[in-house]
């Protein structure tokens, strides 16, 4: 597999280390337990196109936010994890 | 000296007379020459017996000229480089070259194990599946052993490889798999439109099937035309073309797998280089020309020695100009098997018959067959008389009922061709089923990659070329390449006719896989039982699971049982396809990843001089860490250590920390961030202050602790395990970019900028005052317990100090730039000669900290709570921070959970080991009492006995308590009463002093 | 009172053999070349300050810091790209040092000394595109990794920086490459490995 | 007709002509007692239970393709009870115990073979850790032995012991633990639960779930039309988050790939199972020759059933690092199995929150030695409704509630357990 990093380009898996499912958002603080535990322990565990959180710790120390198909492997996105938005802003 | 080879034509082929090879098979003797494979050396000199079959031990003669063989395997090489199952047939020849036969005893001519055949009708598919199951204990003392001992083919040499093997990457644009027409042609039109084009072939000469069947290109005869084209290749600095490669499989993101041969073709690899190399070959597209393979027919006796394929037979005459019989026989379904017969009346050999199971056979053929002087039996091969010496005669049932018997030494078969769907399929891909070539073809392909030529069931030489010329410029293009590819070479397309014919009704054996002696027999079996599934029938046959990966069985036996289950060939299916397209070297695989150089090493900036001091080094993680510094007359390394213990605490001693993961955090948000990652507070630690902190996963569980100085407003300095550096850093990062991106934080790992020393004792204070300059105050007013901040030392080098202990004792940690580290460890030495100053290693440092009660890895295990471990009081709850809630869960603040405490032996002289387990004294141990287990151990020599922690139930409540520490592993069982972990300094008087 | 001397000493100092090494006969496939007195300091912008650590580089170093994976040559320094807002300042040991580029980017940027925790080693010759392909994912056609491009890769599992410097004088490529110094010893003999076959001439210099 | 090599010496003399079908080759019935979604190990042996220790006979187990076609046929074959864990250790010794009389059981030889597994330690960190689990196993009456480095010598004089980077220090040996013919195993229970009445349904794909208006789950909606059931059991590791789906359940579950690998047949030169403790590599020798080996998951979400190079690569270097005489033998074939990877590590065998309906998942790495053990568990919680005693920590709140079961300790990261 390889993922073309937006700053890097195109790079071997082996440069990446995987974390899981981008969708939970970490809950607030104040959060409840069910709330917290959900995001910790709950996934949709999706068969087909799925957004997740991958480090690129072998090239630029970015964590992305990779589109990816569980069947097929195939790749149709990757962003920076913070979000474009997110980025710009702080720039 | 003779090279007489009698089987070997006076003229034409692509060997090189001029060279003759010796080499031995079973012992004995033979010559070849340059341009053999073992294969064809062996037909060259009249070998027709070549191996035993796995489970009848049937004699077995070369069936193919290809990687689909399935019979002629062999052991390559003698001692440490015996390559078991290694097929003739792609075993390039060389001087010297030894080979021997593979799964006989005593010898490959009388057998002992061929009486299996006597037991055959026992022996059926799937028969120790019913059997071998009284007595039950049987199996592992009788039953299996032998069959383990008769399965197998091939010994492997049981020692260690002693060649090397290396990895490496390539990039292309097109990558082309095969050189027969399609694949040249693909790499003209792609070179020739300027695309960056990598071919592989796995053979040493580029052609493919050209240079055994020849053929006529752009007016061209097919040898010319070849040396055309790789000419006009050659003059493009772009292509590369790689022989000896096999393409085996293809990953996701346009990865490919290959294995090059660099040095299989030579007795052993010439220094300094590899035997084999496993490229990962990055390709935009991929065109798949791989051809086809030629299928058997399953008939009575197809698996006697001189039963061949008809396209091998024809590549041995016109490529190798060996002669695998005299008088020969073809039997085929098709239109191409024919060209065996063209080619073998052109080497002058004798044709005994063409048994043709077609209704017609057309009119060029037959005057063919009538110049040629050989009848055309309609019909088909229903039995072969003959032994290990080979074909003698063959049974023949005609068309009309009749029988006929034809006097042969040698019998072509040819049943059609499967395209090599392999490498189109490996993405879990079905191929579809093409009724006019009876046979599948790929349907569809992983991202980027296509088929071209006799791989799609294109069959003709004009198509294989035309399709080979399209698919490499249209794959040049759609990698962004636009240059003129010019015109494709042109040629005709030979007739291809066929009517499919899988198996032959008749008495006798009669195989589809040949090397796991799979029969006709054995399908119809397997579908009566109820395995109508391919992959049941695969899995309870074993069919196309040998070496041969069912490259010549598999579409046979799926049409076996298709016809005796009563569906048509494409209900049935296939079976998954899967990679390696041929058996890859695990050597190649692991390229220079072995031995010491398994994994990268680590070394701490004053490694070499510990090693000048001597010192025994341990393998922590990657890093190689100094253990401890023996001395001449200590009998073991209980007594280095005990001295190293003894030195620091009585006087000084120093230790490399450097491999503690450190991290620079920067920023106006620091503070606030470390206060999101840690379980205690650290936005409010003064300026030149360091503090211990806790993190936690968010599961609520420890992950990590470490101390972190705030060496400025903005800027933090934080130190991790050494076990977890890289996945704090990973975990950070986490943190800033994803969870918290509105803080303004910078994080930089600074774990190989700096060397960093723990310097501890009570004389610390004077040793520091030698080597720090005298500016510097360092008092404890100066200088208080947990101070952090920049020293200069003497000689003008900057240094940052903290006054933080892990041993208890009066103790620094001082840091300078790496390439001091050595430096620093020698200026050690000198700053503390006066006062006795120690290096010592990881195993003092334990037991320093076991006497200390910190907790380490061991009891930062994964499992542990804050509160497990003593520090549930640090958890703020002002503030949130990764892991809080999750920490509250009602199992993890259960009151019986196991924490950390410490024991020691009842009896002061025994010794303590990690891993027993704590039972409560007096019962009988069981799952029911099994309360905890022992963490970290030690021989204190502060205590003059073993001390240890461990994780018990209630632990800390129960101080005091003895119990039991259980062992059935050592067999040990004692007393041990729980105390205080802390057995040194409980007051912490001395670290503060 | 002990006299105390300063050494600094390499990581290589101890493998780094210099001389010949491997295939001998006609020239060596492999030139290897560790440059030994550098500054190299990481520069990170601050949260919504990327425009202002740009000014502020181009005020002192006379170039656009890199804002993709390139190597930027400056007059005094090589400005590499190292990741998202951020650079290393590569220079001559002395030239620029950490206090002097605090003040240039005190207002815009975060700075991390790693002058020791990297090793630089030069890789040419003629087998170096091909030696490098043993350990290297990154595709270096001269086409995909022209002079000036730079990467923050992997190699052999190690995370290296790697970019292409000028050409020699006689033409050949010249690789860069930035490693972590506590493996440098152990990526370095994986090199000699990958290179014995090609023959190996190995020395190192003060200059950068 | 029962197996033995009595029936099959009469059955040579007729030509092999009279063999039965394995099992019958049943159609869907409208109602079953119990319908089990999945025809793998687990699904089928649980089937058996019921009908042979629990007395329910009207059975159905559904399977979309062909029995033992998921993880059951695509494992590295090797069975243990060497865990260290409360919950685990005395399960998987449960199952230990129902290999060991599979074959008398069944009348099927499953090849079970007590060749005895050798982990490996290479640090005194690592000795300690299996120290524990190993005092653990013997607490719980299960076998277990340390070994020192001349112990490990003396079984495997071909390990790497002289250049090696992470050395051998010694080893946890299993004694009891070994392989066993995963095919055979599918069959064996197919055959026996068969006899026994259960219905085994192949090309049978359950669609969704059919409730009654309190919600309670009456029936499966399948390729084949509907079934009615008195209750569901889910035996379907790799796809339960999907099944779980279709009742609206989310799992703490992640589905990862897991590559196998198999060398070509050579004879004998592995006696036992090992695994290497320095890297990712187990292997033993399976009964035909070939050395079937494995290591690491490639460690994200998958359901593609085929892996990556890097994890193949990664695999072979550990089995060169540990036993370099295995560098000329050949891989002969990869390929990929979906693992149910649950948030501890461990499985979940318990009633869902949806009423009528059961779960059999998240078996990680464990499910194929697990089989006979959950078979007979889980027909206890069908039969029953209640945990069977060796399964009562496998709870589905255990991650609500904390009381998670962490071999590895790596919490809610399901690729690194």
């Amino acid at each position: 597999m390889r993922i073309v990093c937006p700053f890097c380009g195109e790079r071997e898996l082996g440069e990446f280390t995987y974390l899981g499912d981008a969708k939970p958002v970490r809950p607030a603080a104040g959060a409840s337990e069910d709330e917290v535990f959900d995001y910790v322990y709950l996934r949709d565990n999706v068969a087909g196109d799925t957004s997740e959180y991958w480090y690129h710790g072998g090239g630029c120390r970015a964590w992305l936010k990779v589109t990816r198909n569980t069947l097929t492997h195939e790749i149709s996105a990757v962003e920076p994890a913070a979000g474009v938005g997110a980025r710009q802003a702080a720039r | 000296m003779t090279s007489f080879q009698e089987n070997r034509l006076e003229s034409g082929g692509l060997i090189d007379r001029s060279a003759p090879l010796n080499f031995r098979f079973d012992g004995k003797s033979f010559y070849g020459f340059q341009g053999d494979t073992l294969a064809s050396a062996l037909v060259a000199n009249g070998v027709k017996l070549v191996g035993r079959s796995f489970k009848y031990h049937r004699p077995r003669g070369i069936l193919t000229a290809g990687s689909e063989e399935p019979n002629a395997l062999v052991e390559l090489r003698t001692g440490a480089r015996r390559e078991p199952n290694t097929k003739a047939t792609t075993a390039e020849l060389y001087d010297g070259l030894e080979a021997a036969s593979q799964n006989r005893w005593p010898s490959l001519r009388f057998d002992v194990m061929s009486v299996n055949q006597l037991f055959s009708p026992i022996f059926v598919a799937g028969f120790y599946y019913k059997t071998f199951m009284w007595p039950a204990k049987f199996w592992e003392a009788i039953y299996e052993p032998a069959i383990r001992r008769a399965a197998g083919l091939g010994r492997a040499a049981g020692v260690a490889d002693p060649d090397r093997y290396d990895k490496a990457w390539a990039h292309c644009d097109v990558l082309i798999a095969g050189s027969g027409p399609t694949g040249l042609a693909a790499a003209l039109a792609a070179g020739r439109a300027g695309a960056r084009v990598i071919l592989c072939e796995e053979d040493f000469t580029l052609g493919g099937r050209l240079l055994s069947d020849g053929g006529t290109i752009d007016g061209l005869p097919a040898a010319e035309w070849i040396s055309r084209t790789l000419a006009e290749l050659a003059t493009m600095p772009d292509v590369r073309i790689m022989t000896r490669t096999t393409l085996f499989g293809v990953y996701d993101g346009g990865t490919y797998g290959a294995i090059e041969r660099v040095n299989d073709h030579l007795p052993s690899p010439p220094e300094h280089q590899v035997r084999q190399r496993l490229w990962r070959i990055v390709a935009k597209r991929c065109v798949v020309a791989a051809g086809a393979i030629e299928r058997p027919i399953v008939f009575a006796g197809n698996d006697t020695p001189g039963v061949m394929m008809a396209s091998a037979m024809r590549t041995y005459v016109a490529r190798y100009a060996a002669t695998p019989a005299k008088r020969i026989a073809l039997f085929t379904n098709n239109e191409d098997g024919w060209r065996t017969v063209e080619a073998a009346l052109g080497a002058g050999l004798q044709i005994a018959a063409v048994i043709d199971a077609r209704a017609d056979v057309s009119p060029a053929h037959r005057s063919l067959a009538s110049k040629g002087g050989f009848p055309v039996l309609h019909g088909a091969v229903s039995g072969v008389d003959g032994g290990k010496d080979g074909v003698r005669k063959i049974a023949v049932s005609l068309a009309g009922g009749a029988r006929a018997e034809v006097e042969v030494d040698g019998l072509a078969v040819s049943g059609g061709w499967n395209p090599a769907v392999g490498l189109t399929s490996y993405h879990r891909g079905r191929p579809k089923w093409r009724d006019d070539i009876a046979a599948f073809v790929p349907d569809g392909a992983p991202p980027g990659m296509v088929a071209a030529g006799a791989a799609t069931g294109a069959f003709g030489l004009g198509a294989c070329l035309s399709q080979g010329f399209a698919a490499g410029a249209v794959a040049a293009r759609d990698a962004g390449h636009n240059g003129k590819a010019g015109t494709a070479p042109i040629a005709d397309d030979e007739a291809f006719s066929l009517t499919p014919l899988w198996h032959v009704a008749g008495k006798g054996k009669a195989f589809v896989d040949y090397q796991h002696d799979v029969t006709a027999s054995d399908i119809e079996l397997a579908q009566r039982e109820g395995f109508e599934s391919v992959e049941h029938l695969k899995r309870y046959t074993t069919l196309g699971m040998a070496t041969d990966q069912g490259k010549t069985s598999n579409v046979a036996g799926l049409a076996i049982m298709a016809e005796v289950s009563g569906r048509s060939i494409p209900e049935t299916g296939t079976t998954i396809y899967r990679p390696p397209y041929v058996p890859v070297a695990i050597g190649a695989f692991a390229g220079h990843h072995r031995d010491e150089t398994f994994h990268a090493t680590r070394l701490t900036p004053s490694h070499h001089w510990a090693e000048e001091q001597g010192a025994v080094f341990v393998d922590t993680g990657l890093w190689k860490r100094a253990q401890w510094y023996p001395r001449a007359g200590e009998k073991d390394w209980l007594e280095s250590v005990a001295r190293e213990v003894k030195a620091v605490r009585g006087g000084v001693g120093f230790c490399d920390v450097s491999t503690l993961g450190k991290i620079d955090v920067h920023g106006p948000d620091a503070g606030a961030f470390l206060d999101r990652v840690y379980i205690n507070t650290f936005s409010n630690l003064a300026v030149g202050k360091a503090r211990y902190g806790l993190m936690l996963r968010e599961d609520g569980i420890v992950h990590d602790d470490g101390t972190t100085s705030r060496l400025a407003e903005d800027h933090y300095f934080l130190t991790t395990t050494t076990a977890k550096a890289g996945l704090v850093m990973q975990h950070l990062e986490f943190c800033r970019q994803v969870l918290f991106p509105e803080l303004d934080v910078q994080l930089t790992s600074v774990s190989d900028q700096w060397a960093q020393f723990s310097i501890a004792g009570p004389r610390t204070r004077d040793l520091l005052k030698e080597i720090v300059d005298p500016a510097e105050d360092l008092s404890n007013e100066g200088f208080p317990f947990m101070g952090a901040r920049e020293v200069a030392l003497r000689g003008g080098i900057k240094a940052r100090l903290f006054r933080i202990s892990f041993s208890g004792e009066m103790a620094f940690e001082i840091s300078v730039p790496a390439r001091f580290g050595q430096a620093m460890a020698r200026n050690l030495m000198l700053a503390g000669k006066q006062f006795g100053v120690t290096p010592y290693g990881t195993e003092a440092l334990g037991v320093m900290r076991i006497e200390k009660g910190h907790i380490a890895g061991p009891e930062l295990n994964g499992t542990t709570t804050a509160a497990d471990l003593g520090l549930g009081k640090m958890m703020s709850t002002k503030k949130d921070f990764i892991g809080r809630v999750m920490a509250g869960r009602e199992a993890l603040v259960a009151p019986d959970r196991q924490v950390v405490v410490g024991i020691k032996p009842t009896d002061k002289a025994r010794r303590l080991r990690s891993g027993a387990h704590i039972i409560p004294k007096g019962q009988t141990p069981g799952p029911d009492n099994d309360q905890g287990y022992v963490t970290s151990v030690c021989f204190s020599p502060t205590s003059d006995q073993w001390i240890g922690l461990a994780l018990v139930e209630r632990g800390r409540e129960r101080i005091g308590e003895i119990v039991h520490a259980h062992d059935p592993l050592r067999g040990e069982d004692y007393d041990v009463e729980l105390c205080n972990p802390v057995f040194y300094d409980p007051d912490g008087g001395r670290q503060r002093g | 009172m002990a006299e105390f001397s300063w050494v600094s000493r390499s990581p290589l100092e101890h493998a780094l053999v210099a001389g010949a090494h491997g295939a001998r006969g006609g020239e060596a496939g492999v030139s290897l070349t560790e440059i030994r007195n550098f500054d190299l300091i990481q520069v990170m912008a601050r949260r919504g300050k990327a425009v202002d650590l740009a000014n502020a580089a181009k005020e002192r170093f006379g170039v656009a810091a890199p804002d993709a994976p390139k190597a930027v040559q400056a007059q005094d320094a090589t400005l590499i790209w190292s990741g998202p807002d951020q650079f290393f300042v590569l220079s001559r040991g002395g030239k620029h040092r950490i206090g002097a580029l605090g003040q240039t980017f005190a207002q815009s940027a975060s700075l991390s000394d790693q002058s020791h925790a990297r090793v630089l080693i030069s890789i040419s010759g003629a087998k170096a595109r091909t030696m490098l392909a043993k350990l290297s994912s990154i595709d270096l056609h001269p086409a995909a990794f022209p002079v000036g491009m730079a990467a923050a890769t992997s190699m052999d599992h190690t995370s290296v920086t790697l970019w292409r410097g000028n050409d020699r004088t006689d033409g050949q490529a010249v690789f860069n490459l930035l490693v972590f110094a506590t493996f440098a010893e152990s990526l370095w003999h994986s090199i000699l490995d990958s290179a014995a076959e090609y023959g190996v001439d190995i020395k190192h210099s003060e200059e950068l | 007709m029962k197996y033995s090599i009595f029936s099959l010496a009469r059955a040579a003399f007729s030509g092999h002509k009279n063999w039965q079908r394995t099992w019958r080759d049943a159609s869907p019935k409208d109602r079953y007692d119990v319908v089990i979604i999945g025809g793998g190990g687990h699904g089928l042996a649980t089937a058996w239970f019921l009908a042979s220790e629990y007395g329910i006979r009207n059975v159905a187990v559904l399977e979309k393709g062909w029995i033992g076609s998921g993880n059951a046929g695509r494992n590295t074959t090797i069975i243990r009870s060497n865990y260290g864990l409360p919950g685990n250790t005395g399960f998987y010794e449960l199952s230990m115990k129902l290999w060991e009389r599979m074959e008398q059981d069944l009348n099927y030889n499953a090849m079970v073979s007590q060749r005895g597994v050798v982990n490996l330690y290479h640090s005194d960190a690592q000795r300690d850790a299996y120290a524990r689990r190993g005092n653990t196993m013997r607490i719980n009456g299960i076998d277990a032995e340390l070994l020192d480095l001349a112990a490990v010598r003396k079984m495997m004089p071909f390990l790497n012991f002289d250049n090696a980077r992470f050395p051998v220090q010694g080893g946890l040996l299993q004694r009891r633990g070994g392989t066993a013919r995963h095919d055979a195993v599918v069959w064996g229970y197919a055959h026996a639960a068969s006899a026994l009445g259960v219905d085994i349904i192949q090309n049978c794909e359950v669609t969704g779930f059919v409730r009654d208006a309190n919600g309670k789950v009456t029936g499966v909606e399948t390729s084949r039309g509907r079934i009615g059931a008195g209750k569901v059991g889910m035996a379907v590791a790799g796809s339960s988050s999907r099944v779980a789906a279709m009742a609206g359940l989310r799992l703490p579950i992640e589905s990862h790939v897991l590559q196998a690998f198999v060398s070509e047949a050579i004879k004998p030169l592995i006696p036992n199972v090992m695994t290497f403790g320095a890297g990712h590599f187990y292997v033993s020798q399976s009964d035909k020759g070939g050395l079937v080996f494995g290591g690491d998951i490639d460690g994200y979400n998958s359901y593609a059933q085929r892996g990556n190079m890097p994890v193949m690569e990664d695999v072979c270097e550990g089995g060169m690092a540990l036993m370099p005489m295995i560098g000329r033998v050949r891989l002969l074939r990869q390929w990929g199995g979906i693992m149910d990877m649950s948030m501890d590590g461990s499985p979940i065998i318990d009633k869902t929150p949806v009423d009528g309906l059961y779960l059999n998942a998240g078996w990680c790495y464990g499910g194929f030695k697990a089989t006979p053990g959950s078979g007979l568990v889980f027909a206890h919680l069908l039969a029953r409704d209640e945990s069977h005693a060796e399964a009562a920590r496998f709870r589905l709140d255990r991650f609500r509630t904390g009381a998670m079961i962490d071999e590895k300790g790596q919490g809610a990261q399901p690729n690194l357990h």
